[in-house]
């Protein structure tokens, strides 16, 4: 499969969404446009699995490399492993879902469109590229859609978030170049080829340095402690797609960039480091799901549970065993559907009843049926119910990271357990008091979901229940990846 | 005498352009609008004959000297004046001195080429200030204003000292070595005290023109009080011009001062980000915004300066071109509203979104290239400027200079907050943008989007360094 | 000590002495006049080193021209016979220092450096060499030069008019 | 062994119904769905009542020893090479029980249902919830693989969670089903370490390799497992100990059973599925399902097994004498009931006479499920008729309604001990175990029982006599056959099945055990029994203020235990106080104005910096010259002087 | 006294360069600052044709560097000198200090 079609259909869309009459050509343009880009996901991953089963054990498929300034030894070169895969697929997801949610967003309708699409192009070019060059360059291509989505179709101190975001993201990747400027620079090859460079390997005093601030850098996009504090700000104000966007996809793209360049460039500056991440990453998950606890605002809730769930997601890689790291991938595919899953539904309510306030709401399972049992799904999702995506995630980074004795990772490793009975706390509090609970007269009238928020809802639920009751599927594709890197961090003495 | 006409061809249809605008002054019969017209199709020939038909080689025992990459860069300044005469065509139909605005802008042109060809110290003097003096008389061309004439006022009496400086640094290079010549000099030069100090004069006379701190307070004043146009080419073409010729003397003719000058780049250079970007945050004119900002943009020049040859040229002259775009982009549309409505402040921008999408749009594209975003253009120019720092540079001065980055896009940003998000109940009204200005600021915007992603722009660039 | 050597030396006074008043006197001919007196000790100065060519240039452009244009303008903006306005204490203060301490570095730096007089074959300075090699177009010769200041002096011209001969005041 | 896979139906068939009444139920099946999920159990029942026959009687058997058959697994998720959770079907004795009881109970339940919430508007979901819990129960029991247990046990968690919550506009009932689920989920989050523990050891997560790396004292990972400690305590105890707390919160021991009472507002049939009959034993489930381990490598956490049902027992029958509404006393009655299963277990041995606690356990735990899914069906259809949970509302019902009064008598006296109902079988079984193994338990057992005849026959009595009987309106008598089948068919249940010989089907090694019947041994118990009996008829039979001064007499024991020993305020304390107050808010604070500040001062830091150095750009040229001569003195100096080269 | 020679001659321009920065510096009137920027100038001359005469006598390069400095400073001045005269136009002063709106 030619993988630049993963980068040419978003592009191709957001140049017919610019060319748009009006806003339905515009809606229904960007849904054909994800609609596709689902099911070339889907195609890529049928043609993956048929690749690997027919025997092929290159690290990368579908590789392809074309010159882009060669004189800087760059190209433009992509390929993908199945945890590539993965993420493309979640980025599917989140995309069609997103679009469906937006569909009666009314205000610059066009630009809000074009702005999503080339997120999603972000998020597909980061995904693919086996170039750090071009990994940095769509990792940075997705900051400012996300600075204006936020900004312009926010809501509440959106200014002060957008900014917020946007700089801190900006910090972030700041750290990446120059973390990758040090990889470039002490390396024979002179390349930004991440597999040659893999090949080749990096000096350890190289990696000393460069690991933390590529790792850090990437962090930041993860909500890496305490980094994280954009996660509240920006996914609250956010409007509903951008918030789904966000933290379904962009916060996605910093642990990818952890596992696949900090931690497969670097093992020895990944095991030097180690203790530090799991450090960052436990605190991330305890601190994270208590300050959730306080939280009266949903998106807020949501928000802060993102940075206690992503921090399973470097608790994972930072464990460096490789269950904990397919772990981590699992995590962060499970955790993308399903944070954006509840960014959507909360989105859904908000419209309604024009409050996030927890404590104003009550009762809404009766005037909305469907809305809230998708809130019980994705609350029982994030507390980690068995048969849905969450479970299988965490459990996966638990008993990987148990497999390492180190009596100071299994201290962090219970500290991370015990983190999903606060989950279940403070996810109760949500449910109860928005769904149950006796309803307020004034929201009597209120609809329930509309026929796009119901689609965007089941794609969503759809992967969720997919990954919870089937998890062999993700993890026999992420493993091999998984395992590659293992490999290089066993050979370090 | 076939080779004169050929090697400086450049200069000769530069002059030629001069001496034809001063017949047609003299012959006064032409209306703005036409006049106009005339020259932009002029400068366009300019700018599309600097393809053909050229010469390498040296001239005048090695005063002069052209390459391949000199005439690159010669087409880049004249790509620039051609777009300054697109973009600021309001102004440029109600100014009364059109053809002499443009006789001043082409001399200064004139010695922009010069000083890249120049083979020796006294060429690029004469050069320099052939530069300098008739943009000083440029930023005095809103006649009326006040601080167009202070500006002007600022911009001579600084250069005139910055001028002082210089040539008593090549008093004492000429002194110390007995050659003015750029050929003759590097195997004079040495790590000397004296050397040194002839050195720092030289060095720090470049650094005023470049804006480089603390050499560069007459700048945002300059920028400010001056009419647009002047602004604009102040800041792309005079910087782009003193950055060519400084990167090639640096490494060509204080080679052997190497260590010192690229330790002296790094300092200045952190320096120059880190006043840039804290002046530039709390600017609420747009000029003097721009001016701070391409201050700080200097400070990333400084960064590719520092690296190693032929990657450092190579971004350097790239990031210039990619600079040009977005500069140019930037300073064309704050023109058009300025010269439309009067307007120069952020505030004034609130809401411009509403009213002038395409504007907008076009100011968005030229930050963020300013910013570094992709798929900008200013993406690639200052990633590869901090590659080119990273062949030599230090982690910690890389670092410094990518951190640098987010504060500068925080007041970037304040402007894209501005015109995108703000609400205003009197926002600028809708207006009609000149012709010739939209097609200037199309090809700004094209330039701003395809210089990078086509790498054969950058790569042209490396092959010729 | 011989005559040359006095000469030399009032020449120094001369212009030492009158360049200091002429930053420091507080009326403006007055500062003007000494500047005259400088310039013209300096052309003295060449002619004590037979440059007479360029003692020449020296008294015809900057005593004829500049000096001139300055009286002009002097007499186009001074309102009469004002002092000149005193410049705040503390800004003479560092002024003189950094001037003094720009002086000491330059004086330490070009004393501790031995200027040895090269051994190659002098060239005259005479006005036939300068006028032959100012239109030569080969080694050593200063044509591009020439014409490169003239088209500054043009574009200076163009520019002055512009500015000073042809404007509506407007005070805003 | 024949092909068994069907087994497999058996759990997916109420999975079925789950989602064909979830998704469709609202739309398409408004009415009939009560009957699509009744039919759908059923047969998952016919089924397994099969397979009971086909595993006891036919093919279990090998050699006279039951064994552990997998006839069905599937690899679901592999964590790495050996650790993967395995979704299969395990069966043995207990299972197989368990697989009985579970779906006869839940039919039963399911039929009752189908008048008592005959009506309500949520009544396709609530039977929805009903598949969804009947299929987690059945998943649980015959997991092969204990994460695979791990994940039934959640499912069961969320179903109970939902159905406790069914009535989610009032306030107490989601109360109580948000702290049915916190608190169950902090013992499960006791129970994933278990098993991470167990798993890292053993190098496995299935149960049968497991059992026989951890019994085998050859077995280098046994070794590893007991000789690596933590405070002490080797790994392995640590291991069980903290799968112990899972089955503790599931089991409502002491001190995690203050959610059982609550989960109270759930509908009656719920609470007697889930928090009687099936649900809650499956604390006792999974001790007897790692029964080898605990008794062969790590006698200490089965004791403290023993320990922690003991005393549950006994607290819960003293609340139980103090409560008023009749549904917790019930719970009550449960948690202590439940507590004598885990002690039974905790004072068994493995193999041969001394594993009689293990067969006791689980022969209460089959007896327990008929009688108290009874008395709940009971007080349900009481309930139906008074609307109301509390004594005081009821009085003198025995004539209004004759067959729940004849059941429930049948209900208390099995639960009471009194021969020949079945709780007496089962329990002096329990009794004896405990006299054999540890006298300490024994006679905390001995007082249990008495008072369990006493607050059992207080309720009874309060119900059906206490009061001359009033009219309650217009009504619609004891609820039709649909309510009434299913008391009857438990009657018959509680009344005799105490007469299985159930020894030779459940032992702790699979052998046959024959219980021999102790008539010496009984009449203590029994005695205490009729005792408690009769001081209750003495109290209650009759409206009169003898209780009243009985409780007064024992004020402060008497407040103390009709406030639950105050256990659920000592939560609240450390709930609320404590980790909201000391921990969620402090976090909270923090990220808000110590991280976030950092950020913002960075910020304001820049802003003010840049504020202050504005006076360089004076806007004088002069000034600006002398820094351009400064700058060029100080670089000269900075590279003549000091940084040389 | 010395015989004079080159160094002296360096003194006299170092001196005189730096009093011209500190008329530079100091003058509040633009014409007196011009005044000063002339002196710098003609420091540098002397330099110049003090080096040619003194070490390097072989080519005439600092007799040129002095004649075009010369004429730059002419130049130089003539434009200097239209700026401020239009500078009093429109403002009535020729201060330096007066001159200062645009600042920070």
């Amino acid at each position: 499969m030619n993988l630049s079609i993963l980068i040419l259909l978003p592009l191709l869309t957001a140049l017919a969404v610019l060319l748009a009459r009006n806003n339905n050509q515009v809606r229904w343009i960007s849904f054909a446009g994800a609609t596709a880009q689902f099911i070339l996901a889907f195609v890529l991953m049928y043609l993956f699995r048929e690749e690997r089963i027919a025997g092929s054990t290159q690290q990368m498929l579908f590789e392809q490399q074309y010159n882009w300034f060669p004189s800087w030894h760059i190209s433009f070169h992509m390929g993908v492993d199945g945890i590539s895969v993965a993420m493309i697929l979640l980025t599917a997801f989140v995309v069609l879902a997103g679009v469906l949610v937006s569909w009666n967003v009314t205000k610059m309708t066009k630009e809000f469109y074009f702005l999503l699409i080339l997120l999603s192009l972000g998020a597909y070019g980061f995904f693919i590229s086996l170039d750090l060059f071009i990994l940095f360059f769509f990792l940075e291509i997705a900051v400012i859609p996300k600075y204006l989505l936020i900004g312009i179709w926010g809501s509440g101190k959106k200014e002060y978030s957008a900014n917020k975001l946007a700089l801190m993201l900006m910090g972030g990747s700041a750290l990446v170049l120059v973390g990758l400027l040090g990889v470039y620079f002490n390396t024979p090859a002179r390349s930004f080829d991440l597999l040659l460079l893999s090949d080749t390997g990096i000096s350890r005093e190289a990696q000393m340095i460069c690991f933390p601030l590529l790792f850090v850098g990437f962090g930041v996009f993860t909500a890496l402690f305490p980094f994280h504090t954009w996660v509240p700000d920006g996914h609250s104000s956010a409007p509903t797609a951008g918030s789904m966007f966000l933290a379904g996809i962009s916060m996605k793209l910093g642990g990818y960039g952890c596992l696949r360049v900090a931690t497969l460039l670097m093992p020895e500056g990944a095991k030097a480091y180690s203790t530090w991440i799991i450090v960052l990453s436990s605190i991330a998950i305890l601190y994270g799901a208590f300050a959730t606890m306080m939280q009266k605002d949903l998106k807020y809730i949501n928000a802060y549970s993102s940075v206690s769930h992503c921090g399973f997601v470097l608790l994972g890689i930072g464990m460096l065993t490789q269950t904990s790291m397919t772990g981590a991938v699992m995590q962060m595919v499970s955790h993308g559907l399903m944070t954006a899953l509840f960014f959507a539904v909360i989105g859904m309510i908000y419209e309604r009843t024009h409050t996030r306030q927890v404590s104003e709401m009550g009762g809404l399972l009766k005037v909305m049926p469907f809305i809230s049992t998708v809130l019980f799904i994705v609350g029982l999702c994030s507390l980690g119910l068995p048969g849905l995506s969450g479970f299988v995630a965490e459990m996966t980074v638990f008993v990987g990271s148990w497999e390492n004795p180190d009596p100071f990772r299994r201290v962090a490793t219970i500290a991370a357990c015990l983190s999903i009975v606060v989950t279940a706390v403070y996810i109760l509090r949500a449910i109860g008091q928005t769904a149950m609970g006796p309803v307020k007269e004034s929201y009597l009238h209120l609809t329930d979901a509309r026929w796009n928020e119901k689609l965007a809802a089941i794609i969503l639920i759809f992967g969720i229940v997919a990954i919870g009751t089937a998890p062999f599927w993700l993890s026999d594709l992420i493993n091999p990846g998984t395992e590659l890197i293992m490999q290089k961090i066993k050979m370090v003495p | 005498m076939n080779e004169l006409l050929t090697i400086m061809k450049s200069e000769w249809v530069i002059s030629l352009l001069i001496f034809l605008l001063l017949f047609i002054k003299l012959g006064k019969g032409m209306k703005n609008e036409s006049l106009l017209l005339l020259i932009q199709v002029l400068l366009l020939l300019n700018f599309i004959g600097g393809f053909f038909f050229n010469t390498e080689g040296s001239l005048f025992a090695g005063m002069y000297h052209s390459t391949a990459l000199i005439i690159l860069q010669k087409n880049i300044l004249s790509l620039g004046v051609y777009l300054i005469s697109l973009l600021f065509a309001d102004w440029f139909k109600r100014s009364e001195h059109l053809t002499e605005y443009f006789i001043l802008m082409l001399s200064a042109l004139l010695g922009m080429f010069f000083l890249i060809s120049s083979g020796n110290l006294l060429m690029f003097f004469l050069a320099l200030e052939l530069a300098t003096i008739p943009v000083a008389a440029m930023a005095n061309f809103d006649l009326g204003k006040k601080i167009s004439s202070e500006a002007a006022m600022k911009m001579i009496l600084s250069s005139a000292f910055s001028s002082g400086i210089l040539l008593f640094g090549i008093s004492l290079v000429y002194g110390a070595t007995g050659t003015i010549n750029f050929a003759e000099l590097p195997a004079q030069m040495n790590n000397g005290p004296l050397h040194i100090l002839a050195f720092v004069f030289l060095f720090t006379a470049f650094a005023f023109k470049l804006s480089v701190v603390p050499f560069h307070l007459w700048t945002a004043d300059v920028y400010e009080g001056a009419p647009m146009a002047t602004t604009s080419f102040l800041s792309v073409l005079s910087k782009g011009a003193v950055a060519f010729i400084f990167i090639s003397t640096l490494n060509k003719v204080f080679l052997p001062m190497q260590e010192i000058w690229y330790n002296m780049v790094m300092i200045l250079s952190i320096l120059t980000m880190i006043i840039g970007n804290l002046f530039a945050l709390r600017q609420q004119n747009i000029k003097r915004f721009l001016a701070f900002s391409s201050i700080a943009q200097v400070g990333f020049i400084l960064v590719g300066v520092s690296g190693k040859e032929p990657e450092s040229t190579a971004s350097v002259v790239f990031f210039i071109l990619v600079y040009l775009f977005s500069n140019l982009a930037a300073f064309g549309v704050a023109g058009i509203i300025s010269a439309m409505t009067g307007k120069e402040n952020v505030n004034d921008y609130k809401g411009l979104y509403q009213t002038n999408p395409f504007l907008s749009w076009v100011l968005a594209l030229a930050l963020f290239s300013l910013a570094g975003i992709p798929p900008t253009a200013g993406f690639f120019g200052k990633l590869f400027l901090l590659t080119a720092g990273g062949t030599k540079a230090s982690y910690l001065f890389i670092t410094i200079a990518a951190l640098n980055m987010i504060v500068s896009l925080y007041y970037y940003l304040r402007v894209i907050r501005a015109v995108f998000m703000d609400k205003n109940e009197e926002p600028v009204e809708k207006l009609v943008v000149n012709p010739s200005a939209r097609l200037g600021l199309l090809i700004c915007g094209a330039g701003i989007l395809l210089t990078g992603i086509l790498s054969w722009v950058y790569d042209y660039i490396q092959s010729l360094c | 000590m011989n005559g040359s050597t006095i000469i030399f030396y009032l020449l120094a006074a001369l212009i030492l002495g009158s360049g200091l008043l002429s930053v420091t006197t507080r009326q403006i001919f007055r500062a003007a006049i000494y500047l005259l007196f400088t310039l013209i000790g300096i052309a003295g100065l060449f002619f004590w080193m037979e440059y007479e060519f360029i003692a020449a240039v020296q008294i015809v452009v900057y005593v004829g021209g500049i000096v001139v244009l300055i009286i002009f303008s002097i007499f186009l903006t001074q309102q009469a016979g004002e002092l000149l306005p005193r410049q705040k204490p503390t800004r003479q203060l560092f002024a003189a220092l950094a001037a003094f301490c720009g002086l000491a570095l330059t004086m330490l730096q070009v004393n501790q450096y031995t200027f040895s007089k090269t051994t190659l074959e002098a060239t005259e300075p005479t006005v036939a060499n300068i006028g032959r090699q100012m239109l030569d177009v080969n080694e050593n010769g200063f044509a591009l030069p020439f014409e490169v200041v003239s088209m500054l002096l043009l574009a200076a011209m163009i520019g002055c008019i512009v500015i000073a001969l042809k404007s509506k005041p407007q005070t805003t | 062994m024949p092909n068994t896979t069907y087994i497999a139906l058996i759990p997916l068939l109420p999975l079925a119904g789950f989602l064909l009444l979830g998704i469709f139920g609202r739309t398409y099946f408004k009415n009939t769905s009560g009957m699509i999920g009744t039919s759908l159990l059923l047969a998952s029942t016919l089924l397994s009542l099969y397979t009971a026959y086909g595993y006891f009687f036919d093919y279990g058997k090998v050699n006279g020893v039951y064994q552990k058959l997998v006839p069905l697994q599937i690899t679901w998720l592999e964590f790495s090479k050996g650790v993967s959770i395995d979704m299969g079907i395990i069966l043995d004795p207990i299972s197989v029980m368990m697989l009985v009881v579970v779906t006869f109970i839940s039919l039963m339940v399911h039929i009752y249902s189908l008048a008592y919430l005959k009506g309500e508007e949520r009544f396709p979901t609530y039977y929805a919830f009903l598949g969804l819990f009947t299929f987690s129960m059945l998943g649980l029991v015959i997991s092969s693989n204990i994460f695979q247990i791990y994940i039934f046990w959640e499912l069961v968690g969320v179903s109970s969670f939902l159905l406790i919550g069914y009535y989610y506009d009032r306030p107490s009932a989601v109360a109580a089903c948000k702290k049915a689920f916190i608190v169950t989920r902090f013992a499960d989050a006791g129970f994933l370490i278990g098993i991470l523990i167990l798993s890292y050891y053993s190098g496995t997560l299935d149960f049968n390799t497991l059992i026989q790396k951890l019994t085998n004292p050859e077995s280098l990972e046994l070794k590893a497992a007991v000789t690596a400690s933590f405070l002490g305590i080797s790994a392995l105890t640590w291991g069980l100990v903290l799968v112990f707390i899972g089955g503790a919160g599931k089991s409502a021991m002491f001190p995690l059973h203050i959610w059982l009472p609550d989960a109270m507002e759930g509908p009656t049939p719920v609470s007697a599925l889930i928090h009687a009959a099936t649900m809650v034993v499956a604390g006792v489930f999974l001790v007897a399902r790692l029964f080898p381990i605990f008794a062969l490598s790590a006698p200490a956490a089965l004791e403290l097994v023993g320990y922690v049902g003991a005393i549950s027992a006994l607290i819960a029958a003293v609340i139980a004498c103090t409560q008023t509404d009749i549904k917790r006393v019930l719970a009550y009655s449960t948690m202590s009931q439940i507590g004598y299963m885990m002690f039974a277990l905790g004072v068994s041995k493995y193999g041969g006479e001394d594993g009689l606690g293990y067969t006791a356990s689980m022969f209460h735990l089959f007896t327990h499920a008929m009688f108290k899914a009874l008395l709940f069906l009971g007080a349900g259809a009481v309930i139906h008729y008074i609307h109301s949970n509390e004594m005081k509302d009821m009085g003198g019902l025995r004539k209004y309604l004759p067959i729940t009064h004849i059941t429930f008598l049948i209900a208390c006296l099995a639960i009471a001990g009194v021969p020949p109902f079945a709780g007496f079988f089962s329990k002096e079984e329990i009794l004896l175990a405990a006299y054999h193994h540890n006298t300490g338990i024994y006679y905390l057992a001995l007082i249990t029982s008495g008072l369990t005849a006493f607050y059992m026959f207080r309720l009874y009595f309060s119900i059906f006599w206490n009061k001359p009987a009033q009219v309650h309106g217009e009504h619609h008598g004891e609820g039709g056959f649909a309510m009434m089948m299913p008391l009857v068919l438990l009657a018959l249940g509680a009344a005799a099945a105490g007469f299985i010989p159930f020894g030779h089907f459940v032992s702790s090694d699979g052998n046959r055990l024959n219980s021999a019947f102790h008539l010496n041994f009984s009449i203590a118990p029994v005695a205490l029994g009729l005792a408690g009996i009769f001081f209750a008829m003495w109290l209650y039979k009759k409206q009169n203020d003898r209780p009243d001064k009985i409780a007064a007499s024992l004020n402060g024991l008497y407040k103390a235990a009709y406030r639950k020993f105050y256990i659920d305020e000592l939560y609240l304390f450390v709930t609320k106080k404590i980790l909201f107050n000391l921990v969620g808010r402090p976090a909270a604070w923090f990220d808000k104005n110590v991280v976030d500040g950092l950020v913002n001062a960075t910020g304001n830091t820049t802003e003010y910096i840049s504020e202050t150095i504005k006076g360089l750009q004076s806007g004088k040229v002069q000034q600006y010259a002398m820094y351009f001569l400064v700058g060029v003195i100080g670089l000269a100096v900075l590279f003549i002087y000091i940084w040389k080269f | 006294m010395m015989e004079p020679g080159l160094y002296h001659i360096l003194f006299i321009s170092a001196t005189l360069f730096f009093i011209g920065v500190f008329g530079f510096f100091t003058r509040r009137n633009l014409i007196t600052m011009l005044m000063s920027v002339e002196l710098i100038l003609n420091s540098v001359n002397l330099n110049f044709i003090a080096f040619n005469k003194y070490v390097w006598p072989n080519r005439l390069d600092g007799v040129f560097f002095t004649i075009f400095v010369i004429a730059i400073a002419a130049a130089e001045a003539a434009t200097a000198i239209a700026i401020i005269i239009n500078l009093y136009r429109s403002h009535h002063s020729i201060d330096v200090e007066n001159a200062e709106e645009m600042k920070y």
